[in-house]
């Protein structure tokens, strides 16, 4: 065994046991993302064929509205939508071409 | 126009209730409470701190409104005690009732 | 809006005369011990203060005065004025049905089995249960309450009584807290919830919990029957106004403004209704005008009973 | 065009950093258009953009390709350069390099917030154009260095100006602290008991003013006024004026100097406290200085005839003269006693000559209205309400107020306390100012006020009364000789005016003169206290070093072009600033103008005279702006 | 560079360091809107400016020039007065060149003086438009 | 005590707000070294959390932003973040404070602030510097404008899966760093800790946080600020422009129902900035605020205060007694209006409640400086020196020694800093003697 690998077992060791020691934050991070990767797919795919008011991707995909806000305006800022025309007092969103996932 | 009588509120002090000097007028006790009605019961508390005794006789009615139900006195932001205050104002009336 | 100028008036004198705000003679109000197994001796008295007793002649009473109140002609009748003293006394009694009566009969009856099998030492002498006087003190009458409240005070202290079990808020307020600050006299006051000592488990259920003004607010006790129903696997759901800043039912408004009293009742039972569980309440004043507006309610006593 | 010596043919490189602001920028300007143009512009050797060029992030972009020798002329476009010219200049010195190759464009106050559309990129583009044309011509420049005297000045004998005295005199600096009565104390002397504390307001005085008169590195010049001022940061001349007392209006208060007190220290009531003895004759004298520090406080509103009756009943009083009454009597009974009157019920009208509303109140004599909220009468006002009711039980107390302002520590408390004592409360509105009136109704009371309560749903209320208290505002003390001379801005309320509030809120835009306490605004003692310190502490930072840096932004003399005309001398607005002097070129005697730079104002008034165009101010040049019309009007 | 979208005639606008830039930033802090073709120049005093220098503005092409000095708030003593007595010059000469005088203005502006700021690039920015670009023909610079 | 690592200043300032990095500045200007410790990832405190300022309007993040770049610049200041006081006691002539560094779970020197680890994450957290309206990921730059940029890891969030280390061109990333604990040795000491907010759950007629709608101020101010997390006003229950606006004016002062019984002294200047700034935004909008008392007591905030009235800006002098949820997301207020019909109810779209200031620290158990009955940091000498604690050589400025805005704040700080600075020339004249 050479030394680059002994040190990348080492550290994959360390790695177990800190995956131990934080086992319960792990887990409940898992199951938050995955909650989260399955709404904000629900939310870009029902704007993938319109952009749409919150409460309309509210009532299209069963995602509390200030929720579907919360979504937006982060997926915003990291640059999956821009904000389009106002209706009525509702901006509509609007995905870009370059949103990954 | 309301006329104001300096002592009142220290002849009030035999009837308890003699915190209303303390209360500083902001209205939550009126909004509070559950009989949700026009501006009682600071009104009477107001009429109490000017010592305008003809006022809370002419409208003495209103007093028995009061479900003694306390709300007014938790929420006081002064902790001022209407609910009390109301309480002290009845037995002045009752008083002056049964005096005259 | 009756004056309440008159209704003072009555009550001071009913007191006066009967030791009952309405006029109503005690042994033909209180009649519920007659047909419980109830021990007269005990270390603790069971002091009812003849609330629950009262409610059915309440409610008759109310239904009258919600009639004629305000209406022109009730008031060109001077019916406003006479009315009030016409709906009291034994004619007050003979129109109120005995359904009623046994009902809150019912009440106190759950409450001895409870004590008794939370082993609670008690007894009940009927001679030495009396009203307390509060609503006297509600209404302003300071010196008829304070006449009442001694002579009651003195009866008990006489009786060497040390210890009291109330079963309804305004009695045990009555009791704690007003009695000692204007007769002097101080007791032991524990209302009969405070003393369960029994756990059961039949399933668990939810129930919206009504605390009355003095529980809630006053006394500060409204953390107590969420404990016990707790021990009972029965969860209470609260509404926003709850505990401390618990709304008022509007039952205290009833003799001075039907009317009012019924507009208070509508908003607190709306909020209640809102969880869609049954409501609990634990005051025969709170019990009787929830059921008047039609909610589905019972007293924190007989839904404990039914678990013993 | 006369014939002009370029440098070295060498090629500036600009760098261009143009900030988004955060939207500020960039809701109405197209930054990423601006860049992609200004790159173009020759000269221009990057352009760049971010969020927040004041960042740390932005910042470190323009240091990169300073250290990256990629640019050495530094254009920033952002928001006005009095918020953050000095940063970026900051930035270049980090980074090595002479701050002053730095020019900044102002796209945000006059550009983005001003315009929209296409419109305001394309102003953008050529303000930003300029600025890199001026850049170009920008050199380096070194700032004058002048000694700076470990000496300070404060004007005002008040608690600001004794606290900053004393503060500086504990940092081990010379201070004359300069008092126009023989007292030390200022307005804090004229009061009794301090809300919210009770603290006695003649301890405080006597306190700091003991530490003053006994400090070895404190010279008070009392009965003094400043008459005279020159000179520049680190180097001030101030000339002040000793008056005998006859020449001024503290006679009556000396009066009360007690012989036997009649030495510094004595703490006299309503005065303050005697610092010495009074000069016998007019004397003037100089003082060299480093810094000034202005502490010049204010004094009391005088209502006009007639406000709520001042002037036309006796029983109308003010708030000080209410302060000075219960210091002096306590007669021990229930019931106050003014002026003989036994006191079963008064009024206290809150906000009188502060607060004032244009069209409601009428301006003073001189067109003024004062605003401005006074910010201490409320407290001092339920204080007094306090001590009366726990003094003399039985005189009835109403307070007439617009708001209840008990905004510090301690003062709520003392707002709810006076509830306590029963002190009775009515709110009346501006429009509709509670009026003062004969009593009619009785001989019991002389005076009736009538208000319409806004706690009793605006019903008109009557209080039958034996006084009625004015709570006077403040005004800043009348200093305009002083303004004129150091040439101070002043607000629209009369105060004088720090650079920024935040930024910079105890200097002013002179440097080297700073402001202590109420001659910045109405404060209470510990905010005029803080406000002195903080003043302290910069003046103490200036001077800690020995010398002050100052801007290098004065005129030079190009000698090879100068034909000694003396046109500029003659121009010359700054004394001592430029002269004639005699010099050998080519072995030739002949007469040069030379600047002295600590002097120099950097004006220019020399520049447009010159027929040789020999003179320029450093950063300022005329080329540079002639350079900046040219980009402004070119297509 | 492309063709600026600006295309009305442009206005030069020489404004004090200590009173009339920050009254102009005052004017962009209240996001009150003014023609764009005004170019702010900060100076210390406008008395740097030798007369040849605004006839070389107009040569140039400028319209129309605004000085918005501190008056007499001045706080370099003497400058406003020597400024006044220059733009007197300035008048002349431009007269000589059939210049129209109300090109140049000479105002005092301070620190808020957010109306009066207003009011005088609106002023010039009406006049420009009125009478159009300025022609000098002679030579003006010394 | 341990061998800790020991970093020798002359003044330590607790706490890096705007308060601590201006008394920090004003003693390194007279050549002291000062130490700033700071609990938060960025100095900067409130402020550089804020939108504009009142009452001049200038953008908070332009004023703050050059504050913090002079001190983290500075050569005589060292800036500590994400460092928690664990005690500070005299000995002798000097003071101890013992520091633990919380871990970022990344390298300080190797992080260049690029923020791609925060792209990769998959995480999404509710970022509450952007009020919660929004989400930064688990491994995360506090905030755009922050110093040092340096990422932080959540370490409760994450996943430990990875993607940010394989993303960091520097390999800054390190899951396995341990706090620091170090001492530092100082001769004076500055507390400057600040302020936090009561809560929207502190006073149960208020909704206890459950009403759609109803957000705090400092939520307002990031709604408002240019980089705020929707770009512009937005309800937070659907993202609805709202067209009606209330402020709820000491929701967590002069209250002792709620246990504060003091004023705030900020709240009516920020909530009449925000009303201004709101009608900016929303010209169309009402905005309306409930007030007990206007306290616009400040240089130039009373002729503030009526320009906001002349703005339209409706002033209702009513303290709200209860809030609740109304129709389609609104806001029912129920208040007394006192000089007409007396109990209303009135709906609002949006309803921000101006909650109230309590101390942002509390000194017991790791300094023995007292705090006051309101429990703010207790001052001797309020009058002639504001800024002296009841601790020899311990100062204290700002929000630490009551709610103060942020003019008071700067100028207190300048006064701890002198009367630190005449301690320390003090101390000299000691050891010289």
């Amino acid at each position: 065994m050479n030394r680059e690998d002994e040190i990348m077992n080492k550290k994959k060791e360390a790695m177990k046991q800190l995956r131990g020691d934080r086992k319960e934050w792990i887990t409940m991070a898992s199951t938050m993302v995955k909650e989260q990767r399955k709404e904000r797919k629900a939310i870009k795919k029902y704007l993938e064929n319109q952009p749409a008011t919150v409460p309309e991707i509210a009532d299209a995909t069963g995602i509390p509205s200030d929720k579907v806000l919360w979504y937006l305006a982060t997926l915003k800022k990291y640059g999956d939508i821009v904000e389009g025309e106002k209706d009525g007092s509702f901006f509509r969103y609007v995905l870009t071409e370059s949103a990954p996932e | 126009m309301t006329l104001i009588h300096h002592d009142f509120a220290d002849q009030m002090d035999r009837f308890g209730g003699n915190t209303a000097l303390e209360c500083f007028n902001c209205g939550t006790c009126a909004a509070i409470c559950p009989l949700i009605y026009e501006h009682f019961p600071r009104k009477m508390i107001r009429y109490l701190q000017l010592g305008a005794k003809d006022r809370i006789l002419e409208n003495a009615k209103e007093l028995w409104r009061c479900l003694h139900c306390g709300l007014c006195s938790r929420t006081c932001p002064r902790e001022a005690d209407p609910g009390e205050v109301i309480l002290g104002l009845k037995r002045y009336v009752v008083a002056n009732w049964r005096k005259s | 809006m009756y004056n309440p100028k008159d209704i003072i008036d009555l009550i001071a004198d009913n007191v006066k005369k009967t030791r009952s705000p309405f006029g109503i003679p005690k042994f033909m109000a209180n009649t519920w011990w007659k047909n419980a197994s109830v021990a007269r001796d005990g270390e603790a008295l069971l002091f009812t203060g003849l609330m629950y007793q009262f409610v059915p002649y309440i409610d008759t009473t109310t239904h009258y005065l919600e009639r004629y109140e305000d209406t022109g002609w009730a008031n060109y009748l001077h019916y406003t004025k006479y009315l009030p003293k016409l709906i009291s006394g034994t004619g007050l009694a003979l129109m109120t049905s005995g359904k009623e009566k046994k009902r809150s009969g019912r009440i106190l009856q759950d409450i001895v089995k409870i004590l008794t099998k939370s082993n609670v030492d008690f007894g009940y002498k009927p001679e030495l249960d009396d009203y307390s006087g509060i609503l006297l003190y509600d209404l302003g009458d300071q010196d008829g309450f304070v006449r009442h409240a001694e002579n009651v005070a003195a009866n008990l202290k006489s009786a060497g009584i040390q210890k009291v079990i109330t079963v309804d808020p305004h009695t045990t307020y009555a009791l704690k807290v007003l009695y000692p600050r204007y007769t002097g006299k101080s007791f032991e006051v524990k209302t009969y919830f405070e003393l369960i000592d029994f756990s059961s488990h039949n399933g668990s259920r939810r129930v919206t919990l009504h605390d009355p003004c003095f529980y809630g607010r006053y006394l500060e006790l409204s953390d107590v029957p969420q404990k016990i129903l707790g021990k009972l696997d029965i969860e209470c759901v609260n509404v926003r106004n709850s505990g401390e800043f618990t709304n008022c039912c509007g039952g205290p408004a009833e003799s001075i403004s039907p009317k009012l009293s019924k507009e208070v009742l509508g908003r607190r039972v709306e909020e209640l209704q809102s969880t869609g569980y049954p409501i609990i309440a634990m005051c025969p004043i709170c019990l009787a005008n929830l059921r008047k507006a039609g909610a589905q309610v019972e007293d924190l006593s007989s839904l404990i009973g039914r678990y013993i | 065009m006369s014939s002009e010596t370029k440098p070295e043919e060498k090629e500036e490189k600009v760098g261009v950093y143009i900030c988004y602001c955060g939207g500020n920028i960039s809701d109405h300007v197209d930054v990423e258009a601006v860049r992609d143009r200004v790159e173009k512009i020759p000269g221009v050797a990057v352009a760049r953009t971010n969020m927040f060029m004041c960042s740390d992030p932005g910042q470190e972009l323009i240091m990169e390709d300073l250290r990256d020798g990629i640019v050495d002329r530094v254009v920033v476009a952002s928001c006005a350069p009095s918020l953050h010219e000095m940063t970026f200049r900051s930035a270049i010195s980090r980074a090595g390099e002479n701050p002053y190759i730095y020019e900044h464009a102002n796209i945000r106050e006059q550009v983005s917030w001003v315009h929209h559309g296409e419109q305001a990129t394309d102003k953008a583009t050529l303000l930003v154009s300029a600025a890199t044309a001026k850049a170009v011509r920008l050199k380096p420049l070194e700032p004058i260095r002048v000694n700076a005297m470990s000496h300070a000045t404060i004007i005002g004998g008040g608690i600001a100006g004794m606290r900053a005295a004393v503060d500086l005199a504990d940092r081990g600096i010379e201070v004359a602290l300069i008092e126009k009565s023989p007292f030390l104390g200022g307005q804090l002397a004229l009061l009794d008991k301090l809300a919210p504390t009770r603290e006695k307001a003649s301890e405080l005085v006597s306190h700091l003013a003991s530490r003053v008169i006994n400090h070895a590195s404190i010279k008070v010049h009392s009965c003094t006024t400043v008459e005279h001022f020159e000179g520049y940061v680190g180097n001030f001349k101030v000339g002040i004026k000793k008056h005998p007392l006859e020449s001024n209006a503290y006679k009556e208060k000396m009066k009360m100097l007690n012989p036997v007190h009649k030495s510094a220290e004595a703490f006299i009531p309503f005065a303050g406290v005697y610092s010495g003895p009074v000069p016998s004759a007019a004397e003037e004298l100089v003082i060299d200085t480093g810094v000034i520090i202005l502490a010049t406080g204010i004094k009391s509103y005088t209502p006009y005839q007639g406000e709520y009756g001042y002037g036309e009943f006796p029983e109308v009083i003010t708030l000080s003269d209410l302060i000075r009454n219960l210091a002096e009597n306590n007669n021990g009974g229930s019931l106050l006693e003014i002026n003989g009157r036994k006191i079963k019920s008064m009024a206290m009208i809150h906000c009188v000559g502060s607060r004032q509303i244009p069209g409601i109140h009428p301006e003073d004599a001189s067109g003024h209205l004062n605003e401005y909220c006074s910010r201490t009468c409320c407290s001092a006002l339920l204080n007094a309400s306090n001590v009366i009711r726990e003094t003399y039980p039985k005189t009835r107390v109403y307070e007439f107020y617009r708001d209840i302002r008990t905004y510090g520590r301690g003062q709520e408390e003392l707002y709810e306390q006076a509830s306590k004592n029963r002190v009775v409360f009515i709110r009346f509105e501006s429009q509709e100012a509670p009026e003062v009136s004969k009593n009619g109704y009785s001989d019991e009371f002389p005076l009736l006020i009538k208000a319409k309560d806004i706690l009793t749903f605006g019903e008109e209320v009557e209080v039958p009364v034996d006084l009625v208290v004015l709570a006077t505002g403040v005004e800043p003390n009348e200093i305009s000789k002083i303004v004129d001379m150091m040439k101070l801005p002043v607000g629209p309320d009369r105060f004088l005016l720090e650079v920024h509030p935040k930024l910079r809120p105890v200097e002013l835009p002179v440097s080297g003169i700073f402001l202590a306490g109420t001659c910045q605004a109405p404060m209470d003692a510990g905010e005029a206290c803080s406000g002195a310190s903080g003043a302290a502490v910069k003046a103490a930072a200036l001077l800690s070093r020995g010398y002050v840096e100052l801007d290098p932004f004065v005129a030079d003399v190009d000698i090879q072009k100068c034909n000694g005309t003396g046109a500029c001398v003659e121009a010359c607005l700054s004394d001592g600033a430029l002269e004639l002097v005699e010099m050998e070129i080519d072995g030739q005697k002949v007469q040069r103008a030379k600047v002295t730079p600590a002097f120099c104002l950097g004006c220019g008034a020399c520049v447009a005279v010159c027929p040789e165009n020999a003179i320029d101010v450093n950063g300022w040049t005329l080329k540079q702006y002639e350079a900046m019309v040219n980009a402004i009007v070119a297509e | 560079m492309t063709s600026m979208g600006i295309s009305k005639g442009k206005i030069l606008i020489l404004a004090t360091e200590t009173c009339a830039y920050p009254g102009a930033n005052s004017v962009g802090q209240a996001h009150s809107s003014y023609p764009t073709n005004t170019f702010i120049l900060r100076v210390r005093a406008p008395v740097l400016f030798p007369e040849y220098f605004y006839l070389d503005c107009f040569k140039k092409g400028i319209s129309g020039i605004i000085i918005m000095s501190c008056g007499e708030e001045c706080p370099y003593e003497g400058a406003y007065h020597a400024l006044a007595k220059r733009i007197d010059r300035v008048y002349k000469m431009m007269r000589e060149k059939n210049l129209d005088i109300r090109r140049l203005r000479l105002t005092s502006i301070c620190t808020v003086c957010n109306r009066a700021f207003l009011k005088e690039v609106n002023d010039m920015s009406v006049l420009i438009e009125e009478i159009g670009p300025p022609e000098v023909n002679a030579p003006t610079s010394g | 005590m341990e061998s800790n690592p020991v970093l020798n200043v002359d003044a330590l300032v607790v706490g890096g707000g705007i308060a601590g990095l201006q008394a920090a500045i004003d003693l390194a200007d007279q050549n002291f070294k000062v130490a700033v410790v700071e609990k938060d990832a960025s100095i900067g405190g409130k402020m550089i959390r804020l939108s504009k300022v009142f009452p001049t309007l200038d953008c908070s993040s332009c004023i703050t932003t050059p504050k913090m770049a002079a001190a983290a610049h500075h050569e005589n200041i060292t800036i500590l973040t994400y460092c928690n006081l664990n005690s500070l006691k005299r000995d002798g002539n000097h003071l101890m404070a013992s520091i633990i560094q919380k871990p970022r779970y990344v390298d300080p020197e190797k992080c260049i602030g690029c923020r791609r680890c925060e792209y990769d994450c998959p995480v999404y957290v509710s970022d509450e510097e952007q009020g919660g309206f929004s989400a930064r990921k688990a491994v995360y730059i506090p905030f755009s404008n922050a110093i040092p940029q340096i990422a932080i890891v959540d370490t409760e969030h994450c996943m430990l899966c990875g993607k940010c280390e394989k993303a960091c061109p520097t390999s800054a990333i390190d899951y396995f760093q341990k706090p620091i604990y170090f001492t530092i040795k100082a001769k004076t000491a500055v507390l400057a800790t600040g302020f936090e907010l009561t809560t929207l759950e502190d006073k149960p007629q208020y909704g206890l946080g459950k009403i759609p709608n109803v957000i705090d101020a400092l939520q307002m101010e990031r709604l408002l600020a240019p980089h705020g997390p929707y770009n512009r006003v937005l309800r937070p229950l659907d993202g609805m422009e709202p067209d009606s606006v209330a402020y709820v004016q000491c929701a967590g002062s002069r209250d002792k129902s709620m246990g504060v019984s003091y004023c705030s002294r900020v709240c009516c200047m920020y909530a009449i900035k925000q009303a201004m700034l709101l009608s900016g935004s929303l010209p169309l909008a009402d905005i309306t605020i409930y007030y007990m008392d206007i306290r616009a007591f400040g240089k130039g905030y009373e002729q503030f205060y009526q320009n906001a009235k002349a703005m339209g800006i409706e002033f209702v002098k009513a303290k709200v007694a209860a809030l609740d949820a109304g129709e389609n997301g609104s806001v029912t207020v129920r208040y007394e209006a006192q000089d007409g019909v007396g109990v209303t109810m009135a709906n609002h779209d949006l309803v921000v409640l101006s909650l109230g200031m309590i101390p942002g620290w509390n000194p017991k158990g790791v300094c023995p400086v007292s705090s006051a009955s309101d429990k703010f940091i207790k001052t001797i000498q309020p009058k002639i020196s504001p800024t002296l604690t009841d601790m020899d050589g311990v100062f204290t400025a700002g929000a630490a020694a009551g709610p103060k805005d942020i003019v008071d704040t700067i100028t207190e700080a300048g006064a701890a800093a002198m009367e630190a600075s005449k301690y320390l020339i003090e101390l000299q004249k000691g050891h010289a003697a």
